[in-house]
């Protein structure tokens, strides 16, 4: 195998290396190409697509392309966000690979001067009902997940966990950090100002993760079991000084510009700030501070060892920043200054081991690719599925507790127990819901988040999927009585090499892209995550989306739990025979096949309007949205918060199955108290969306009518312990 | 009245018990760095949660080295009131200011949820406001709240009344149900539960205030014991 | 001068992750396994010191710092 | 058969926690101090067993449950 191979470039990528630098590049500056020029850095396969992404608004401070992107919420204040994958460290070792994803995405928040307030994650494992590697995966990230969130005291407020067997080989978990900032504060990763000094802050460098950009960019094979030692830890109490330290460092004002050291270490870090300054930047690596001895160049600049940051401060004040730090208990040591003759130069005490044009090595001097791409036949032979072939379910109680304690309906709170949702007591909606909702302190306003993304749904069908996904999250804002902002994107794909795949991938770009520009919710960060496959199988598509709304009055928020009996229960929207993707049909009939719901944005954007009106004004007791399971889990879900139980009537033309368990899109449950129903009415019926009241909040248990007749009873006791434990007792 | 607020590296809940006093609950309230000399009149010091120097080794096992803590103690030893809540608990445990000592959840997770606490003993700085036998709903969130201690201690500890909180149902595996405890003179305090998690309706909760309205009214004087 | 730290629950302290992990070994097939208790295995380098310090010393930082006397015992050895 | 297991962290993986109790020590008069490694100590009673079965169980149990071979070794001894 030639050099550049073993770096993971092309002999291609190798002779445009030599054209810009009109030489060979030695070892240490191979590899840094390698790294850089790895999808994971580089975004080849993937930068192209994003022109379809609507990534600028009113409201975006800042979009794309920096540590995290920036949204206004008013009042001078911005939220912060970014979302981050960590798939490949997941699955070889579950707790730390998942501590220092958590870690990393913090330090995205940071970097840009925001203070963490929220973490959320995003998870995908196989089939947990098989496998014991599966339960292991999970504890282990749950672990991990909660390990560095809870030590850092950042609370995490809220996520999803779905099983498929797609994802059997090759888990998924993604993290996503939510910070403020106000917007005089807000800092970017600039080296500029010749003769300023870098400088490196937190933890010692070590031989951690070595190799881990290019490996994160090659398909897992038994091999990379090998590269284990690759393995990276998390130290959260260091990254909680770091922080501490890096918040108190920006409001003295001798920073210029402030980067953490993420995928590809020093390198990256030095190579965009760089560029995103005035273009030069000079370092000494025997200046770094190092864990072990006898360190190689190479090795110092492509390590990734965690919790380390790059702050360029302005010449002169370098005293003043050592200071602070020290305060924190950590070191700052100058390790270099800023040029402008845009070369990234690397010393060995006064040898040059290293000197390349900064813009080569970054993502604007990478390689891109557009790749051919081909529609896979499951997609055409999905579409020939007919939801009359199924056989109707016998006894509709028994089918809906299997719903319920299927691992995707049931109830997540194994896992969010485990996470202090609490700390820092702004979490005014807490997980279990629909949305979380925090309040800012100082405001009267409160944000919502959620992640979602039903990949059933994008495998079958990758546009609409994807549009779905991003409706979802806004649905689930809009419950909690959020204005839906704007989103950043953990898009998880297969090896885009692969034209079925790569197929996957734009369209689902396209997809997120139309739904973001007719919601106004643009996309202000992300992240790409390919090659998630192993020899025999690729995920099922996952581009799961992060979405933050803004609440004015944070009074006036809404939650899904029933409240009280005697309240009046209205379906908003309108139920269709659509069966094809469901969990119905996946969890009890164990099909994955059909014509995935239909949706009509410019519809369902009515409705939002219509139920934040009502929150607003006070008239809604809780709101939930239908999804997986339909209407019957939906009001399932609605009951089980409180044990407040409902009798419901549905009248209908479709089968009982149908009815009951559809996805049909842009639907909603709410509740309403006898006296502001006619309120409820009026702003629905202005708005022209779709309603009908089902029934009535009564009782401890669920009553399902279809046309009088009765076919679904069930103690909520009953289905909430086995919607609540179901998870843990798969655990065991 | 002052109350003062230490923080150690790592320390999370600070910020909590400092907002739960002074906007909550109108108090005087200042932040005490761990590495000050000189430390000021406190009437009473607050220990608060978090995972002080990363919990690393064993929970609060080097919190008390800091350098603030040697007039905490003394602070205690003169009878003034010591809170430390949840790694605060954890910290005097350590430093022997209480009994006993908090090892992993028996569930061997972390554990994040409002749980119910029965008063066991109302005639205390920090439980005079509440009934006895009331329960009350707290948070809990950590990983090492199994308080464990020896025989003949837990004895003496039941005799002395020192046993101020319990779970209604045992999250952890404490012995006899333990959720906070006081020393024997009664001044010192430490517990699992964030009571300053619990002092606010637009948290859904307000419970906890029971626990600082009592501390407040013992420090004003309206206290006394029957 | 090298030195390994024992540090050990004592017998009257329940031991929740070593009952856990003694159950998961009899589940996956070691029915003989009876007993698991976990310690800390703590090493360490005490630089250029004599035998005699690295004890002494040794013996204090277990006494302030690296065990907890109430619920856990410590012995240590000096490697030279 | 009683065993004890160790269990550390590999050489190339770094020790926060190891670090963070070095420090400490240092802070509090052990400056010659120079590296803390933290890892596990485990004991077991293996019951009615030889010698050799207990070696080569122990080994299993390592292999499988008792070390996270991706970030730590193991040794063991069989103590009869
Ligand atoms: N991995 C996780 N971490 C934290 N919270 C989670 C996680 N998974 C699910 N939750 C919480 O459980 C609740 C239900 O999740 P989910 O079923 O995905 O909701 P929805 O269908 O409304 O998107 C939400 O409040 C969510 O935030
Ligand atoms: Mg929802």
């Amino acid at each position: 195998m030639s050099n550049y191979q073993a770096v993971g470039l092309t002999r291609e990528e190798y002779m445009k290396i030599i054209d810009y630098i009109g030489r060979e590049p030695n070892l240490l500056e191979l590899n840094m190409y390698g790294v850089m020029w790895s999808e994971h850095c580089s975004y080849k396969h993937s930068r192209p697509l994003f022109k379809h992404f609507p990534t600028s608004g009113e409201k975006v401070l800042q979009g794309p392309g920096e540590n995290a992107g920036i949204v206004d919420i008013g009042d001078n204040l911005a939220i912060v966000m970014k979302i981050e994958s960590h798939n490949h460290p997941s699955a070889i070792e579950p707790y730390q690979g998942a501590a220092t994803g958590v870690g990393g995405i913090i330090r995205d928040i940071f970097a840009m001067g925001a203070r963490p307030i929220a973490l959320l994650n995003s998870l995908r494992f196989g089939e947990i009902e098989k496998y014991d590697r599966v339960k292991y995966l999970l504890e282990g990230v749950v672990e991990g997940i909660a390990g560095y969130g809870n030590c850092i005291g950042i609370p995490t407020v809220g996520g999803e966990v779905y099983f498929n067997k797609s994802y059997n080989g090759n888990p998924l978990v993604n993290a996503m950090c939510v910070g403020v900032i106000e917007h005089d504060k807000i800092h970017r990763g600039n080296a500029s100002g010749v003769g300023n000094s870098i400088m490196y802050v937190g933890a010692a460098t070590g031989r951690d993760g070595i190799g881990g950009a290019s490996f994160a960019s090659v398909e897992l094979t038994e091999e990379s079991e090998e590269k284990r030692s690759a393995v990276q830890v998390g130290d959260p109490f260091m990254e909680k000084l770091l922080l501490e330290a890096c918040l108190e460092l920006l409001d003295t004002g001798s920073i210029i510009g402030i980067q953490d050291l993420g995928a590809a270490g020093l390198t990256s870090a030095c190579c965009e700030t760089a560029t995103r300054g005035e273009g030069g930047m000079e370092i000494d690596v025997l200046k770094v501070p190092r864990r072990e001895k006898g360190m190689l160049p190479v090795e110092v600049m492509i390590s990734e060892s965690q919790e380390r940051m790059l702050v360029i401060v302005e010449k002169g004040r370098e005293e003043e920043v050592e200071k602070i730090v020290e305060k924190w208990g950590l070191h700052a040591v100058v390790i270099g200054k800023v040029t402008d003759n845009g070369r990234l130069v690397v010393k060995e005490g006064d040898g040059i081991v290293a000197d390349l044009p900064a813009e080569s090595l970054d993502s604007s001097g990478a390689p891109k690719y557009y790749r051919d791409y081909e529609i896979p036949d499951y997609y055409r032979e999905a579409k020939k599925f007919r939801p009359e072939d199924i056989t109707e379910p016998k006894n509709y109680n028994d089918t809906l507790t299997s719903l319920l304690k299927s691992p995707n309906i049931a109830s997540k709170e194994w896992i969010y127990r485990q996470y202090d949702h609490m700390v820092r007591t702004n979490t005014v909606i807490k997980p279990g819901s629909d949305a979380a909702v925090l309040r800012i302190r100082g405001t009267k306003k409160a944000i919502a988040l959620t992640t979602d993304c039903n990949s059933r749904y994008c495998y079958l069908d990758p546009r609409e999927g994807s549009k779905i996904a991003v409706l979802e999250a806004a649905r689930n804002i809009i419950c909690s009585g959020g204005r839906p902002l704007a989103i950043t994107d953990g898009l998880n794909f297969g090896n885009p090499e692969k034209p079925d795949r790569y197929w996957q991938f734009r369209e689902s770009i396209i997809g997120i892209s139309e739904a973001c520009r007719e919601l106004d919710t643009p996309v202000i960060s992300g992240n790409v995550s390919f090659y998630n496959e192993t020899d025999t199988q690729a995920i099922y598509p996952t581009p799961i989306i992060g979405m933050v709304g803004v609440i004015d009055d944070v009074e006036k928020t809404c939650s899904m739990d029933f409240k009280a009996v005697g309240d009046i229960i209205l379906q908003i929207g309108e139920t269709k025979p659509e069966i094809g993707g469901s969990e119905y049909l996946s969890a009890i009939h164990n099909m994955e096949t059909g014509e995935i719901p239909f949706v009509n944005i410019a519809r369902e954007i009515k409705a939002h309007k219509a139920i934040l009106e009502s929150i607003d004004r006070g008239l809604l007791e809780s709101a939930h949205d239908i999804s997986e399971g339909g209407i019957a889990v939906g009001l399932a879900e609605c009951c089980m918060g409180k044990g407040i139980g409902a009798r419901v009537n549905l009248e209908t033309s479709l089968r009982s199955d149908f009815e009951l368990f559809s996805e049909s899109q842009s639907r909603f449950l709410v509740a309403i108290k006898p006296e502001n129903l006619q309120k409820v009415i009026d702003i629905f019926t202005e708005f022209k969306v779709p309603f009908k009241p089902v029934g009535e909040t009564s009782g401890d248990s669920l009553n399902i009518n279809i046309n009088n007749k009765e076919i679904i009873n069930l103690p909520i006791t009953k289905m909430e312990a086995l919607w609540r434990g179901a998870i843990e007792c798969l655990i065991q | 009245m002052k109350f003062g607020i230490v923080v150690f590296p790592g320390s999370n809940c600070d910020i909590d018990c400092y907002h739960a006093l002074r906007d909550s609950l109108n108090q005087d309230v200042d932040y005490i760095w761990h590495d000050t000399e000189g430390l000021k009149e406190y009437d009473c010091i607050i220990l608060p949660g978090g995972f002080s120097y990363g919990d690393y080794l064993r929970c609060g096992a080097v919190a008390p080295f800091s350098k603030v803590m040697d007039e905490i103690r003394v602070h205690a030893e003169k009878g003034k009131l010591l809170v430390g809540i949840c790694n605060g608990f954890q910290i005097l445990t350590e430093m022997g200011l209480l009994p006993g000592a908090l090892v992993r959840n028996k569930n061997l997770k972390f554990i994040c949820n409002t749980v119910p606490l029965k008063v066991e003993n109302i005639d205390t700085p920090f439980t005079n406001r509440c009934d006895l036998g009331q329960v009350i709903n707290i948070p809990i969130a950590h990983g090492e709240g199994n308080y464990v201690v020896e025989k003949d201690e837990l004895a003496k500890m039941k005799e002395n009344r020192q046993i101020l909180f319990t779970y209604q149902e045992n999250p952890n595996g404490s012995v006899l149900d333990i959720a906070g405890i006081c020393n024997e003179g009664k001044n010192v305090l430490g517990m699992m539960p964030h009571p300053e998690r619990a002092c606010e309706e637009l948290l859904g909760n307000r419970e906890g205030r029971l626990v600082f309205e009592s501390i407040i009214s013992f420090l004003e004087g309206g206290w006394k014991s029957e | 001068m090298k030195a390994k730290v024992y540090v050990t629950l004592k017998k009257s302290i329940a031991d929740p992750q070593g009952n856990a992990i003694g159950k998961a070994l009899n589940k996956i097939g070691y029915d003989n396994v009876e007993d698991v208790r976990i310690g800390k295995l703590i090493e360490t380098e005490l630089g250029e010191v004599t035998k005699e310090t690295a004890e002494k010393q040794l013996k204090e930082m277990c006494e302030k710092l690296l065990a907890n006397t109430v619920i856990e015992q410590y012995s240590f050895e000096v490697l030279g």
